[in-house]
């Protein structure tokens, strides 16, 4: 893999992570995530339609006229999220009606719509293919680690195997203020780090 | 000689905020001691080491986290450390009440940048968020011990507020009396008024309340309970007795006048008070939890900046346009 | 007097933005003047209350030529092709309010409160009148949150946050807190 | 009864009785006097002096630089030393400053005198500015100026300030006791001048003696009225409000509401001048302070240095003492010198030595208490965060050009914040940036 | 005008294909998507017949008896003000009991929760056996779905006749919240407040739906019977 494809495709993981550093996509973020399995399924399913939406998108994007981008992106996308939507419905079931009414929702997550303007309208196939992969995996390790953490606290399992069950729940954690703590407390640690790791460097 | 120069006024007065600290434990220790007296000393004991952790994770956030060598402790730890004892169960397990602290402090307050700058009550943050945790301790409930030597009660009960919801005004098994001195089911430092009225005063004559707070709360449960008592006395229980029981006291005289998280002109505090107080009866009579004081005060917590911003003083000498 | 426990708990009890965190991003990300997330919020409203009405027409539509699936890509478009429209006729005819309200609507699209609540209506079978309380509630509680966020964003402005909460961890702990207060009104809308 | 007062205020400690009961004495004459160019608001005045110049007592040594400006006198007899700049702490900026080594007894140089009947307005307020009369409670503003508004302005009340809220002084109490004929004297001047049909004097009710006496003497020419012990009390617009239920409206004077205050010692002055023909070349003033030996009330020469002041007359500061701060004036607003050679001004009514107290600025805990005890009804907490913040505009919207700089939130704060300090810096820099009313 | 229309062609053929590539993936997973949803109600009967882990009633019957009912269209055929039973209704023989699986649904937040039931009925008396919700909203993320696990819809079952004539209540409506909730169940209180805190529509939903096929089995089914 050559330098480049490795910076688009790494540059979703930390460097512009979407959750922690671009804070996008959060209702998603935020509401699927009461477990590890739920956010990682709604993770992958947002990386499957960013993926898909990227490419075509990137195939396009000389033929779409910029007066209408917006409506024809918009359009493509929600091809791609109804068809990951029946997708779901028909092989994953149970995953498919937790998640709900977020699946569609992955319409409108901003980071898709992000990605198709920032970088996919100008990109070519590859790196564009790469761009949604590696951003997509980010969103998706952001939301199986908060899931993470949450399940682990709300509900002391882990991917649904139980870790120390119910001796030690803090309820809170599954339920809307818990998602708004957990996330906030993460980005914050995050932050954290990089400021540290900035002094490191400027130390040097 | 040296010649010392400075800023004016050259005159201060001898008030710091520890003594503000200070004083508001001062008006908690009669409560404490009936907690002491009504449900063991296991209670007195959680509201001892609220103050202590309190103080010493202060420290610890102020020394190691944020790094300010500076830092003195002021008490104001203490104070969130106590009022949160006080707001749980009597039986709740330290480790529990350890817990909401942490969150009050670390997260209510000090994620904020510490005193001065939180926005909501700390104490009332980390009540709140015990209660939806773990919501099992928080509502259970203990029969009153009365006396010095137990250490606790084991007999669980209800509180008047969740019989008045569960099973309606005639079936409540306490009278007015007990609920005005304190020999009732409840959070370890909400059941006397008597002792609240106490401390309260005390805080009234040292000038350390924001008085328009707990006049318009307790007003407005008055004046709405009223109306409600009218509607169905059965199902929505005597005026008085919405006042005497629950946290109300607790909440309207050191909960809701805690000075960081209410509004600073007697306006802004009379629309806190009457919002708490409509929000208290609401959640009290509609809202799944039977009692309602500390999530209402929270809320209005968070209209604090909205409320400061459209009730600012008149500047002498302005005319109204 | 069900479509006001409908407007209610939209409003309240079910705050979109505190516990169901649709609206997120404009919440997070706009709302750091009270005058502005003023402005957002209406504009929130009007076009919620606006397009899920369209919306729901367009459902029946579908429902009765069996075209669910469609649903999704039909709802997006009318969202977006509606919002466009708004945007063109207030600048043609009210360019006063165009200037205070313009700038939000190109957000809007991507709010995902307004797909989620189109959505929400037709799946909880909603009449038309229900689909509009609902869609005003979710509005109104949109306008609330965003507003009461603001004033206390611009509060913290004034102070010194520790480093590594600035920004967005903070944003998101009031939000964690506010949604805890909001709880007060779980169960009180029995619908 | 209810006694008049304010809405808001402190009750700082009095501290009066150091030198309340000590009548006025006349302070030995200084062998040097400094004597700045500025000492009213307004344009400093232009030195008329050369170095060598021999000048008398009361001879003009520094003309009006505008029209809101004054004249300055020589203080004593003597030869003009010096004449250069010096850094002067009240208006924080160096100023053109003429010193005098006194040479014997003093030669009068007087301006007409006599009875004030036989004088017109014109010649009255000519006199008055030839003396070089200003506001002596403070805020030095130019009294000819003061006692000519312009014609559309009706004014009907003049106010005469007997308050002295400020801690520690008593000069102006001691002038009420001892010299209430000459002041009564000024207020008939005054009073001649202006038009007005009522005269009140304000007096705060702890200078009980003072109010029994005024209420005698005075009897039928002064409506004396007794004040709530509040500080400030004798602030312009607080007093005003207190007596006359009138409230000066923001940004605007006392003459908007029809009132002009003058302080009593102004009118001792204005009778000095008018009467007697003494330029304003004297005054009485509080040496006091726990940092000082002996507290008193004297009549001091304008220019004399502190440091001459503080050894002569208050008899030198206490042994054992490592810092000390003097203050220009009393606690609340006085102004702390930086060089002990300082000289007084025309508007200095005391010497405050104090023994500064460590204290350490902490955070506000939004106790209200600073909003509570403001008298001009703004939230001192804000204008600090705002002010910290540079965000100058917005703190001008909720009243920043409002503040008074008493004190009083700063007085009172239990966290110790400095709002007075950042007030007075973005008031400051607001007017450099937008300019603005004064 | 050409500018525009030119737009609005390309517009228009993006949309068309769009939806006729949709239109394919739908015909292909339509297949999928109806085995999936009966297989959800498959695994919800075969649950609610499960009594001490065995199957009460044969295997194959049970899926003869769905696969039966799937050509039909769902109909309500009881309905209170809250809740709507729906059909088909399955009835099977074991020993000398009948049992009776209902599927019902109530209103929760943001759409309908489905219950399947099973009652077992025997000398007029008839009490809930076992419940499984096949269908939930998400009423508050995080607590919505908590009715999806075991723990909290075991609260629900058993509830013996008496229970069910008292009419079932969550423990927040009934004011019983002190209750041990196997003593609850007994007199038709579902102690949920402390498995579901905060949530009360979707529970609520569910006691709806459980009483709605209590009263029709008792007005419809039973006193016909008898």
């Amino acid at each position: 893999m050559s330098n480049r494809s490795w910076k688009e495709f790494s540059k979703g993981f930390i460097v512009e992570n979407p959750t922690f550093v671009q804070a996008l996509g959060m209702c998603p973020t935020l509401a699927t995530t009461t477990s590890a399995k739920n956010g990682f399924g709604m993770g992958l399913a947002a990386t499957a339609v960013l993926v898909m939406s990227n490419i075509v998108i990137s195939l396009l994007r000389k033929t779409v006229p910029e007066k209408i981008r917006i409506p024809i992106f918009i359009t493509i996308i929600a091809s791609f999220v109804t068809i990951v939507d029946l997708l779901m419905h028909a092989y994953v079931y149970d995953l498919w009606k937790t998640l709900g009414l977020f699946i569609p929702l992955i319409v409108v997550n901003c980071i898709i719509m992000g990605r198709a303007e920032a970088f996919a309208s100008k990109n070519n196939v590859w790196y564009s293919f790469l761009d949604g992969l590696g951003m997509g995996l980010g969103f998706t390790a952001s939301l199986t680690l908060l899931g993470a953490v949450r399940e682990l606290l709300g509900s002391g399992t882990l991917f649904d195997i139980t870790i120390w069950g119910k001796a030690f729940n803090v309820f809170i954690m599954i339920l809307p203020p818990g998602a708004y703590l957990t996330l906030g407390l993460l980005a914050a640690f995050f932050a954290f780090i990089g400021m540290k790791r900035k002094e490191r460097g400027n130390n040097k | 000689m040296k010649l010392i120069t400075g800023n004016a006024p050259h005159l201060r007065n001898n008030d710091t905020t520890a003594k503000v600290m200070i004083d508001v434990i001062i008006a908690l220790i009669p409560a404490l001691i009936g907690a002491w007296y009504f449900f063991g000393f296991y209670a007195f004991f959680l509201a001892i080491l609220g103050a202590i952790f309190g103080e010493l994770f202060e420290l610890f956030i102020m020394k190691y986290l944020r790094k300010d060598k500076s830092f003195v402790p002021n008490g104001s730890a203490a104070v969130t450390g106590i009022l949160l004892a006080m707001n749980v169960s009597p039986a709740t397990p330290w480790w529990i009440m350890i817990i909401g602290l942490i969150f009050a402090l670390g997260v209510a307050k000090h994620a904020f940048g510490g005193l001065g700058m939180n926005i909501f009550n700390p104490a009332l943050a980390g009540r709140a968020f015990l209660l939806v945790s773990f919501p099992v301790t928080m509502t259970t409930w203990y029969r009153p011990a009365l006396s010095f030597s137990k250490w606790i009660d084991v007999q669980t009960t209800a509180t008047p507020l969740a019989i008045l919801k569960e099973k309606g005004f005639s079936q409540i098994d306490v009278s007015y009396a007990d609920l005005f001195f304190g020999n009732r089911a409840g959070s370890i430092g909400e059941t006397s008024v008597l002792l609240l009225l106490i401390g309260f005063i005390y805080l009234v004559i040292r000038g350390r309340i924001k008085l328009m707070i707990p006049i318009s709360y307790i007003g407005t449960v008055f004046l709405l309970s009223s109306i409600f008592y009218f509607i169905n006395p059965e199902r929505f229980g005597t005026p008085l007795f919405h006042i005497l029981s629950g946290g109300l006291m607790l909440g309207a005289l050191f909960m809701a006048t805690d000075m960081v998280t209410s509004p600073m002109t007697p306006k802004g505090q009379a629309i806190f008070g009457i919002g708490a107080g409509i929000m208290t009866l609401l959640i009290r009579y509609f809202a799944g939890y039977p009692e309602g004081v500390s999530l209402s005060i929270l809320l209005m917590n968070g209209f604090v900046p909205l409320i400061d911003r459209y009730t600012q003083p008149r500047i002498f000498g302005e005319v109204k346009s | 007097m069900k479509i006001f426990l409908i407007l209610l708990s939209a409003m309240l009890a079910n705050n979109y933005v505190f516990n169901r965190f649709l609206g997120i991003c404009p919440f997070l990300g706009v709302s750091k003047k009270t005058d502005t997330a003023v402005g957002m919020g209406f504009a929130v409203t009007f076009v919620l209350v606006m397009s899920s009405m369209i919306s729901w027409l367009i459902d029946q539509l579908l429902v009765s030529m069996g075209l669910e699936f469609l649903r999704t890509i039909a709802f997006i478009l009318v969202i977006a092709s509606f919002v466009q429209f708004v945007e063109l006729f207030l600048k043609k005819n009210n360019p006063n309010l165009y200037e205070s309200l313009g700038i939000f609507l190109p957000l809007i699209t991507t709010n995902c409160i307004i797909l989620g609540v189109a959505i929400i209506n037709s799946m909880s079978n909603y009449n038309l009148l229900e689909a509009i309380f609902n869609a005003l509630g979710a509005g109104l509680g949109f306008l609330l949150a965003l507003i009461i966020f603001s004033a206390i964003r611009e509060k913290l402005e004034l102070y010194e946050l520790p480093k590594p909460f600035e920004g967005l961890p903070i944003a998101l702990i009031i939000a964690s807190l506010l949604s805890l207060a909001f709880m007060g009104f779980q169960g009180m809308i029995k619908l | 009864m209810r006694l008049a007062t304010f809405k808001g205020g402190v009750h700082p400690p009095e501290r009066k009785e150091l030198s309340k009961d000590i009548p006025i004495q006349k302070a030995p004459l200084p062998e040097k006097v400094i004597v700045f160019m500025q000492q009213h608001a307004g344009a400093p005045a232009k030195p008329v002096v050369e170095v060598g110049q021999r000048v008398k007592t009361g001879q003009i040594i520094g003309e009006p630089g505008g029209f809101i400006s004054a004249y300055v006198h020589s203080p004593v007899t003597g030869t003009v030393v010096e004449v250069k700049k010096i850094s002067n702490v009240i208006f924080s900026a160096a100023v053109e400053a003429v010193t005098i080594q006194r040479e014997g007894e003093d030669e009068w140089e007087l301006l007409p005198h006599g009875d004030f009947e036989k004088f017109s307005n014109e010649e009255l307020i000519e006199n008055i500015k030839k003396a070089g009369i200003v506001g002596l409670g403070g805020a030095m503003f130019p009294t000819h100026v003061k006692l000519t508004p312009p014609k559309d302005k009706k004014i009907d009340t003049l106010i005469i300030n007997g308050a002295e809220c400020e801690p520690y002084l008593t000069i102006d109490h001691r002038m009420m006791l001892e010299k209430y004929e000459e002041i009564l004297l000024g207020i008939k001047i005054v009073k001649k001048i202006s038009g007005v049909k009522n005269v009140y004097i304000g007096i705060e009710e702890n200078k009980k003696d003072a109010i029994d006496l005024l209420k005698e003497k005075w009897k039928g020419q002064v409506i004396v009225v007794p004040l709530k012990t509040k500080y400030p009390q004798g602030a312009e617009k607080q007093l005003i409000y207190a007596i006359t239920r009138r409230e000066v409206p923001r940004g605007g004077l006392p003459m908007d509401v029809g009132v002009v205050v003058q302080n009593v010692s102004t009118m001792f002055a204005i009778k000095e001048a008018i009467i007697d023909g003494k330029p304003l070349i004297e005054r009485g003033l509080t040496v006091t302070g726990e940092a000082i030996n002996k507290p008193g009330n004297w009549w001091v020469r304008i220019g004399t240095p502190i440091s001459w002041i503080i050894d002569n007359l208050g008899q030198g500061f206490k042994d054992g003492i490592e810092n000390v701060k003097v203050l220009m004036g009393g606690p609340m607003m006085g102004i702390p010198i930086n060089k002990i050679d300082t000289p007084i001004v025309k508007g200095n009514n005391g010497i405050t030595s104090l023994i500064p107290e460590e204290q350490k600025g902490t955070f506000c805990i939004r106790c209200s208490y600073c909003v509570n005890v403001c008298p001009m009804g703004l939230q001192p907490y804000l204008l600090d965060l705002l002010g910290k913040k540079k965000r100058y505009d917005e703190a001008a919207q909720i009243g920043l050009l409002d503040c008074i700089e008493c004190g009083s939130c700063t007085y009172i704060c239990p966290a110790k914040v400095e709002h007075v300090k950042t007030i007075k810096l973005a008031k400051k820099v607001y007017r450099a940036l937008r300019g603005g009313r004064k | 005008m050409k500018e525009i229309i030119k737009t609005g062609l390309i517009l228009m053929i993006f949309t068309l294909v769009a939806g006729l590539a949709l239109g394919l993936i739908y015909k292909i997973t339509e297949k999928p998507i109806q085995d999936a949803e009966l297989q959800n109600v498959l695994n919800a009967v075969e649950f609610v017949l499960t009594d001490n882990g065995n199957l009460m009633v044969d295997k194959d019957l049970i899926s003869k008896k769905i696969n039966e009912s799937v050509s039909e269209t769902e109909k309500e055929i009881f309905k209170t003000d809250k809740a709507a039973v729906l059909t088909p209704v399955l009835k099977f023989d074991f020993n000398d009991k009948t049992i009776y699986v209902l599927k019902a649904y109530g209103i929760g937040y943001g759409g309908k929760v489905i219950t399947i039931a099973s009652f077992i009925v025997q000398n007029g008396r008839i009490d809930l056996h076992a419940i499984k919700v096949i269908e939930y909203s998400q009423e508050t993320p995080g607590l919505g779905a908590k009715i999806a696990e075991e723990n909290s819809q075991e609260r629900f079952y058993p509830i013996p006749y008496e229970g069910l004539e008292n009419g079932v209540k969550v423990d927040k409506d009934a004011g019983k919240s002190n209750l041990d909730p196997e003593e609850a169940k007994k007199i038709g209180v579902v102690k949920i407040s402390d498995v579901m805190t905060g949530a009360t529509i979707t529970p609520r939903a569910v006691a709806n739906s459980i009483q709605a096929m209590f009263e029709y089995l008792k007005t419809e089914v039973v006193s016909n019977v008898e």
